[in-house]
Parts: structure tokens; C-alpha cells; sequence
């Protein structure tokens, strides 16, 4: 299966990339997702989100989901 | 309900002024209130002088999150029309980031309501600040809370 | 502080857009919130469709008043400035009645500010409604509570 | 000694004048003031106003100032 991962502000800077399509079976939580992506655990202070709604980090992917990771957000 | 971010800086009170005008023409006589909020970039922050800040934000989800307070809102009080105003990108001190409007018939809505989206705002829309300081840049670590 | 009073029409976004821009030019990147609240008159009240009003207010009192009670605000809170606009004479619905702004370095500040400063005007600052039914008039018995 | 005395509102409209003059010796509270105008019981819901200040129906005039009975304000 397919996933677009997209990350923001200091984890985006940090990640050294601000996406990255990951193709791989075996890949059912939003936690799993940031497994494949070599980059140590997933902090827990690091929000995510799917298809641009907020989701947990053990919320289920599937083929086609966009999942964003950030930091807590700093608007207004 | 009206949503829009800036690139570029943006005039707050004349937006309202435009969007009343033109959006609520027909309404006239019917909103006894108006509540609103405008923040706007200081050059000081956590102790530090700050000559710049660029805003970052997720394009589609930003806007379906403020969609989405904008919405809880009109169903948690009586509201007659919701309008906010976002800027992205670079900003300097003196320059309006966001506005949040609310018009209701009475006041105690329009207050609670305003208060209400910039609270969401604050902790749920995706935007993040990076700040300039003297020769170095730090990214925002938190909101402060509004209460 | 500002305060005052317009026989004729006025525009509140322009007003507050001019204050900000003609006092506050010094204070640039020192006020991060802007909290305001405009009263219009609406068509419609207590079940009856209200074609005018009038408002009377007691010259020299009435703005004693509205001093007193910012000055209770600026020591309640930290804030950088008031402004208050009140219209009086004869006013038709869709027209501005009241524009209340508040400048504060933080938002709690300027929120709480604004709506203190609005419900004691409701209920202190010494004006009076006498609304204009159809054929005849009316004057307002009492304000409403706004929380 | 001498009161001016205003009026507002529909009390204005009921005592038929928005000012007075009043001079007598022998007024020294608000109440006193209003039992000279021959209009009657003050109502307790009228608020009044010494020299621009909120006063209470009790509280002591003296030559010269301004007196002003209205109804409960309904501004904003």
C-alpha cells in the first residue's frame, strides 16, 4: 500500500524533508507509519493527522491516506 | 461563514468593514452585535526582541480545521455569521496575523463565540511561528493560554 | 483613552482603523491584541418591528461615566488603550450604536476588558432608548443581561 | 440655598420639563429635593445624580449643585 507522510515546521526541519510516499505492506497505525521512516521513536508530544483531520498515533492507515506529523501548533 | 489566509499583510478592519458591506447587506437590522478579535505581531516574545516571524501552515488542512471550529460555533450558539482571517508567511512587528469575527443578535453570543474560535484557534488550527531573533531564528514551542 | 460621542452616523471599523493608526503609531509591536464589540441597532424588538430611535443621554454626565469606567478597566487589567464610541440623537436600524475597543499586550487582557467595559456601559453610562413603533414610541424599560 | 434640578427620559416626559431651579432652604438629601417638586412619591427605581455622580436618595445636597432624576439607562 501507498502513503503520502508529511511533516511540518521544527519535525519537517528535523526530518530533513517536508514529504515522502512510503510503499509497504504491513503498515495499520499511524505509528507504524513513522517506523518505516527510520527516524527513532515517534515522540509523544508530536501530533498527527489523517487526510487533514487529527488522528492518535494508533489510529489505522489505509492505502491512499495522507498522515502529517507536527508539533503542537502556534497560530493566532 | 468566510475563511481566508493572507501571503500578504492584510487590513482587518477593512475586511470586516467589506465583508459586513457586502456579505450581511441583506441582514441589516437583524445583528444587534458585532465581537472581534485581531492579533497582531509584537516585536517582543518569552524576553527576547523579535524582528521577523514567518508563519508555516498545512495548505487543506488549515482551512478544514477552521472550517471545522467555525462550525462548532454556529451550532453551540446563535450566530448570524462567522469571518476569519489568517495571515501565512513572512511577518513583521505591527502586522495584524488574524481576525476573528462574529455577529450575533445579542451580545453575549457574539463575546462567547469570538472567544470561543480564537481559543480553538490557538490550539487546534495548523500553523506554526518561527521567530527571528538577533542573527538567529527559534520555532514557537507553545500557545499561551487566553483565560 | 478616547471617548466620544456622535450626533450623526459613524463608522466604526474606520474609527478604530484611524485611532490605531494616528495613537497607537508609537506602540507598534507592543499591543498583540485587539479585542472590540460594535452594537447596531436592529429592526426588531421585544416582538415589535422598530422603524427609529432616539437616544438621549445627559451631556457632561454621560461621559463622565464612560471615563469612570475605563479607568476602572485600565486598573483592572493591563492595558495599553481604550476607545469608546457611543452615537446619540436619532438612529435607524442597520446604523452603529456602540463601538468598544481594547488594545492589551495578551488577549485575556483585552477580552475581559472589552466585555466589562460593554456591560458596565449598558448598565451605568446614562443613556436612554425611545424607539419609534409603527405610529407611535416607546421608551426602553431595561437593558439585557449579556452573559 | 439653590438646586438646579434635571430630568431625563420618560421622566422628563412626565414632569413635563427637563430642568428646574429650586431654592429653599431646608433640602438636604436627594428625597428633599424631589418632595419640592410637588410630583408626588419618588419611585424607587429612579436613579439620581449629584454634580454628574451616581448618588443614592439619601445622600446630601448642598447649595449649588446639580440634582438629576432619570429612569434606568438602556444605552449600548
Amino acid at each position: 500500500m501507498s502513503i503520502r507522510v508529511k511533516f511540518f515546521a521544527s519535525l519537517r526541519e528535523q526530518v530533513g524533508q517536508s514529504e515522502q510516499e512510503i510503499m509497504s505492506k504491513g503498515v495499520g497505525t499511524v505509528s507504524e507509519v513513522w517506523a518505516q521512516l527510520g527516524e527513532g521513536e515517534l515522540p509523544a508530544d508530536i501530533l498527527c493527522a489523517i487526510n487533514m483531520d487529527y488522528a492518535e498515533h494508533d489510529s489505522s492507515v489505509k492505502d491512499g491516506d495522507e498522515v502529517a506529523f507536527f508539533p503542537p501548533v502556534t497560530g493566532g | 461563514m468566510k475563511i481566508q489566509l493572507h501571503p500578504e499583510p492584510f487590513n482587518p478592519w477593512q475586511e470586516l468593514e467589506n465583508h459586513q458591506r457586502q456579505q450581511l447587506r441583506n441582514q441589516q437590522g437583524e445583528f444587534g452585535a458585532t465581537a472581534s478579535f485581531v492579533g497582531t505581531m509584537r516585536d517582543f516574545n518569552e524576553g527576547d526582541q523579535v524582528s521577523a516571524m514567518t508563519l508555516e501552515y498545512y495548505p487543506g488542512m488549515t482551512e478544514k480545521q477552521l472550517e471545522k471550529i467555525a462550525e462548532t460555533a454556529y451550532q453551540r450558539w446563535e450566530l448570524i455569521e462567522v469571518f476569519i482571517q489568517h495571515r501565512v508567511g513572512e511577518i513583521k512587528p505591527g502586522q495584524p496575523i488574524v481576525l476573528v469575527a462574529v455577529w450575533s443578535s445579542h451580545r453575549g453570543n457574539a463575546f462567547d463565540a469570538c472567544r470561543f474560535i480564537m481559543e480553538e484557534l490557538k490550539h487546534r488550527a495548523p500553523f506554526w511561528k518561527k521567530e527571528d531573533l538577533d542573527g538567529q531564528s527559534r520555532w514557537v514551542e507553545s500557545n499561551t493560554d487566553g483565560y
